[in-house]
């Protein structure tokens, strides 16, 4: 990361920032849905660009997000690189037909021939909002193929991983966290300095955001600066852990993750989203598959049980992971260390 | 607005409900406020004069689905005040003991729920109303929309299967002007939304739904074509959102003089209130005590919902399943305590 | 039909097509017979009027988005005929190499595309449309969809889209007055679809879709709306599937002496045929002549597609990211040889 | 299995007999879908439920799933237990909204006043239809709590299952695979004797369909006879391969799986969805935190690698794994003892 001094903006400040320097610099950049230019976003992460571009390249649509999502496919084929925000990851059913038939096969059943340079933005995370606006369901995406998809965990990424995913050729789902979008980057540990200029962020390199001996704490998004406090906490207790912020979810960056757990033997997935046939799962399996069950002493997950999240705060909290609880899960997972 | 005097009773009574749900509304304003109630609550303040007039209409039979924003419905079909309050405040006490929130409340009993989905709540109306043709009742579904929610995929899917297969459904929507920050005029191919109606062998009208008796009237004949067996039936009930669309929208996306000049004309409450004196239907005093008897109705259901607690962590499991099945309980030691 | 005299060389072109359209379909249908060709083969035999008026308002720089009955329109819009014969054929020659298949042809140089999925392709023609509002051309999407695709919700949000936005989008439904076993009258809420199109903002009428001067004289009048900017239009041009919703549909759902019948009385080439052959602008040695040229461009087109070789079985793997994006490179041995 | 004579019925007719018992036994069970009454569905497992059931419990609808699945969450809480068809799996994008924000959730949200028992009954599967018409999904559904996911293999299962579906209080997605449906009994080396009476299968209990030593095979639906016919195969390289029939993917028959490779000490998942993010990923961790990474000598596993379908069969020979590449699998797992 750039050393530069850590400006007073939030995590939607620098994604906006981020959206204007790609359409300053690619007139076939658009933004498309609702309350994207009036309102500037329902979190403020398209603010300023109607202004910027007017509003025809930044689009306030009606509720109709099967026809806006598949008009960026259209778009896409007339060479547009359209991004197209679902207000809340929750809304994809209504409109997943587009993003995973059309969006991220097209490349494929074209046989090459047509690109599908579409961003889908969308915001996920538990924060209060019960059943239907609390999810993450990246797990969900990763699943279908054709999709890269990416999940960024502070201020400086937000600004560059939104740059790379408009630039992407490929498809990229573009997964902002609600519990982060309103943060000031002062108020970060790691990535709180973003740069005024143009930059990215490679969409498939996962940071190590706190070095460790004893355990490898995988996560992204908003877990990651709760897998950082949980791991300096845990040091009181003289156990090590590094947490690595996955930032993409497909592709996993495996040299990252894999290297890490090679050193510390114990790998910890912690996931916002559900833990069941989602991220876990996949990064246990696949980091097996690469250095063998011989190469780790220990494996655990820690995330949504698979339960829908609920209203009540006091039962949210036990369902969704927080710094508290991903301390529980670390001390769990290096209990024969303790 | 003109009152036919032989009606006070109906009058004093409609005008106590939407007192009723006003002071409701502000009840969970202070909820915010006080942050009891988290997340993005949206009030109907400014539109009760449509769900006072569903009131007259809805049968303990009849189905009503909502929307995010629904209180006022649920009002409206009758279900109880205090565990509905409880649900928003998400308290154990709750319609849904904690677990649905604000935005998803279901009363099996009064055959009431809602959707925090846009245009999802259509389409689970049509559900009540086939189960009315089942059973040859001439019971009706409500629909009750806001006007964006016109624009997805579900309505029209589900006014088309109201159409042809002619059943006892009733869209009432709630025309605000507003989706969000997104005005009418901008996500709307047709200047009014009752004119769609006939796309969908519906039959549709547009009423002032300011005006309690207006809304009425046209709700009277729209569950009367519903219940005959006609097919549905659309009311779009011209109304304003007063508030921002959620607590806590800066809402600078609308003109602020005109916001305000229309929260002070146009109050559906004000309207009434004032038809009602100069008819000389109900005095001032009269129209004061039923505000007075509503903000304690309201006062008291808000001391009961304060005092309950939350549901307990442990319960959080629970009810995934309606047979119990907890699909990784050998491993359920991961999750949080 | 009655024709006009000036137009001989209009109408022989128009007929040829016709008969083309009508051979590629066979073509198709000796495939499926030699197994050549798997999966659910849709044909549009009998609806060869449609698309044959279609190519005569089409311009290069107009977008065409179909469904999973394609292939004429692919015709129509100029998507060469070998290379889509081949793709239906899965040949590592085809269109999309053999990647896509009959249902999912894609050719970017003549905006062409179309899904297998129902209601799933207006969505894409709103793409196409905006774009050319985006750069101030005066082309047009097409989207081409059936009955049944009508009842979709894709449909409407994109015709209201189309309709508020005023794009540039002609909507040509084929109604074959089947939905696979489902009938028209069944599935729609309003006797014609023609007139759902106010409802969004839309001109519509109705055509005779088996008349090719009708279809394309309300073809040209929507086209000339939709690119003057007024915003979309809506064609429904009446015609009958002759076969199964697709090859090997057994198609007990129909009254077979009605299909008969109507196949027997209400081809559309045969009725180009007589009436060009009463008006005597094209002899019966003229017309034969035409059908056989259409023959024989089909029948060279089968032999080279016939000769061409599926994709090898080591590729299956490219494409899935134009990038060269191979999530689990490392781990790639797991999969079958 | 009870031991009835085989009969001479498909797949497809199987479910249909399953279907038309429980409805005479339940005036509230309704079938809904397109192509489910006149036709009696395209693959013909609700044929014959028209003419005894009439049109109003055997409803052909519009081309509008939002409507009719949403239908059928309106239909549960008016006591109804509707099965909806959605007549390809791959179609479920048009309308996951009401099966997984619904259906799915409804029963969690109203803290428990509120059953959903809808079946939604779909098919799956590679045949040779290209990327939008061949995929299973199960690990799509199975990542989104709320729902059971089965997918039956046999005759005997189609039957059986479906029952269950029908009867459980929970929502229930079912799954049938093309491939199978127009099976006839009589090919089927297990599961083919389908008792004429009304009887159910249980939906959370895998099945040992072939008993082995060296190797537990985990599969379901299309890929069990497959995995059957690889395990005879690899007998001939000395390979005693147990194939188990997992049939439900939520609930895992974790005490099955887990006992099968206690004994054996490998585990291979054989996964005609995307294996990436799903079934395989899950079943692999799952076991592992059961038995303990010392437990297991060896992990695998084999489906489709995260491609779109392709549409020649060429390639998709290349992509679904058959007996063929199944046994290539079987052998390559248990590589150090041959
Ligand atoms: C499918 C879907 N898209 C978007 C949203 C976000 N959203 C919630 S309410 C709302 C506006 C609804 O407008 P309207 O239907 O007019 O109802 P109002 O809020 O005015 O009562 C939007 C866009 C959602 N909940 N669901
Ligand atoms: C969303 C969706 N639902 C169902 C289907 C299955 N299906 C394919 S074609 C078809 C009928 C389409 O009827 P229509 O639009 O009239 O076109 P036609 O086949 O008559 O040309 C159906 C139901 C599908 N492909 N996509
Ligand atoms: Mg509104
Ligand atoms: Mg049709």
């Amino acid at each position: 990361m750039t050393a530069t001094v850590t400006r007073n903006i939030n995590v939607s400040q620098a994604t906006a920032e981020g959206l204007r320097l790609e359409m300053e610099a690619d007139a076939s950049v658009l933004v498309i849905g609702e309350d994207v230019a009036a309102q500037g976003g329902v979190f403020g992460s398209t603010r300023g660009l109607l202004k910027a571009f007017g509003p025809e390249r930044v689009l306030d649509t009606p509720i109709s997000e099967m026809a806006f999502t598949g008009m960026a496919a259209g778009l896409a084929m007339e060479g547009y690189r359209p991004v197209v925000e679902i207000m809340f990851v929750d809304f994809i059913g209504v409109c997943l037909e587009q993003v995973y038939n059309a969006v991220a096969k097209i490349p494929y059943m074209s046989g090459g021939r047509v690109r599908m340079p579409v961003v889908i933005k969308t915001a996920g995370g538990s924060i209060g909002a019960a059943a239907q606006h609390s999810q993450t369901l990246w797990g969900l995406f990763a699943h279908l193929p054709g999709l890269r998809v990416v999940a960024p965990s502070n201020p400086y990424d937000s600004k560059g991983m939104i740059a790379a995913a408009v630039r992407s050729d490929d498809p990229v789902v573009f997964i902002e966290h609600k519990g982060l979008l309103l943060e000031r980057a002062a108020g970060f540990s790691f990535g709180g300095a973003v740069p005024k200029e143009r930059y990215d962020v490679p969409l498939d390199r996962a940071a190590v955001v706190r070095p460790g001996r004893d355990l490898t704490v995988a996560t992204l998004s908003g877990s990651v600066r709760h897998a950082v406090d949980a791991a300096a906490a845990a040091s009181a207790y003289g156990v090590d852990a590094e947490v690595i912020d996955l930032r993409s979810v497909v592709p996993i960056d495996w040299q990252t993750v894999c290297g890490s757990v090679a050193r510390t033997r114990r790998l910890l997935v912690v996931d916002e989203d559900y833990l069941g046939f989602g991220l876990s799962g996949e990064l246990i399996t696949g980091v097996l598959e690469r250095i063998g069950l011989g190469g780790l002493d220990g494996i655990a997950r820690h995330g949504n049980p698979d339960v829908p999240v609920p209203a009540a705060l006091s039962l949210e909290r036990a369902v969704v992971p927080g710094a508290g609880s991903i301390l529980a899960a670390i001390l769990r997972a290096t209990g024969e260390r303790r | 607005m003109e009152l036919s005097t032989e009606r006070r009773d109906d009058w004093a009574r409609r005008y106590r409900l939407m007192s009723l749900m006003r002071r409701f509304e502000e009840a969970c304003l202070e909820g915010v406020a006080s942050t009891e109630i988290h997340g993005e609550l949206h009030t109907a303040i400014g539109q009760e004069a449509v769900a006072a007039a569903l009131a007259e209409h809805l049968r303990d039979d009849d189905a009503l689905t909502s929307t995010h924003r629904h209180h006022l419905h649920a009002i409206a079909k009758g279900v109880p005040i205090i565990p509905l309050l409880a649900e928003i405040f998400e308290k154990e006490t709750g319609l849904c003991g904690g677990y649905g929130g604000h935005m998803h409340v279901f009363s099996p009993e009064q055959r009431f729920s809602t959707t925090g989905i846009v245009g999802a709540s259509l389409p689970v109306a049509l559900g009540h109303a086939y189960a009315a043709r089942l059973q040859r009742r001439d019971a009706v579904a409500v629909a009750v929309i806001g006007d964006g929610s016109v624009n997805t995929g579900g309505f029209a899917e589900a006014m088309n299967m109201a159409g042809v297969l002619r059943l006892g459904l009733v869209v009432v929507i709630e025309n605000n002007e507003w989706a969000i920050s997104v005005p009418f005029s901008a996500s709307s191919a047709t200047p009014t939304l009752a004119e769609r109606a006939p796309a969908f062998g519906a039959v549709g009208e547009r009423a002032d739904g300011l005006d309690v008796d207006e809304v009425s009237g046209a709700l009277e004949r729209a569950f009367a074509h519903a219940r005959s067996g006609a097919g549905p039936a659309v009311v779009e009930a011209m109304c304003y959102r007063f508030r921002g669309h959620y607590e806590g929208d800066l809402d600078l996306y609308r003109d602020s003089a005109e916001k305000a000049r229309r929260i002070a004309d146009k109050d559906p409450l004000r309207i009434a209130e004032r038809a009602l004196s100069a008819s000389g239907l109900l005095t001032a005093q009269e129209l004061g005590a039923l505000d007075a008897a509503a903000a304690a109705d309201i006062a008291a259901a808000l001391a009961e919902v304060r005092a309950a607690s939350q549901p307990p962590a442990r319960t959080a499991h629970d009810h995934v399943f309606a047979s119990g099945l907890v699909p990784n309980a050998s491993v359920r030691e991961e999750t949080p305590a």
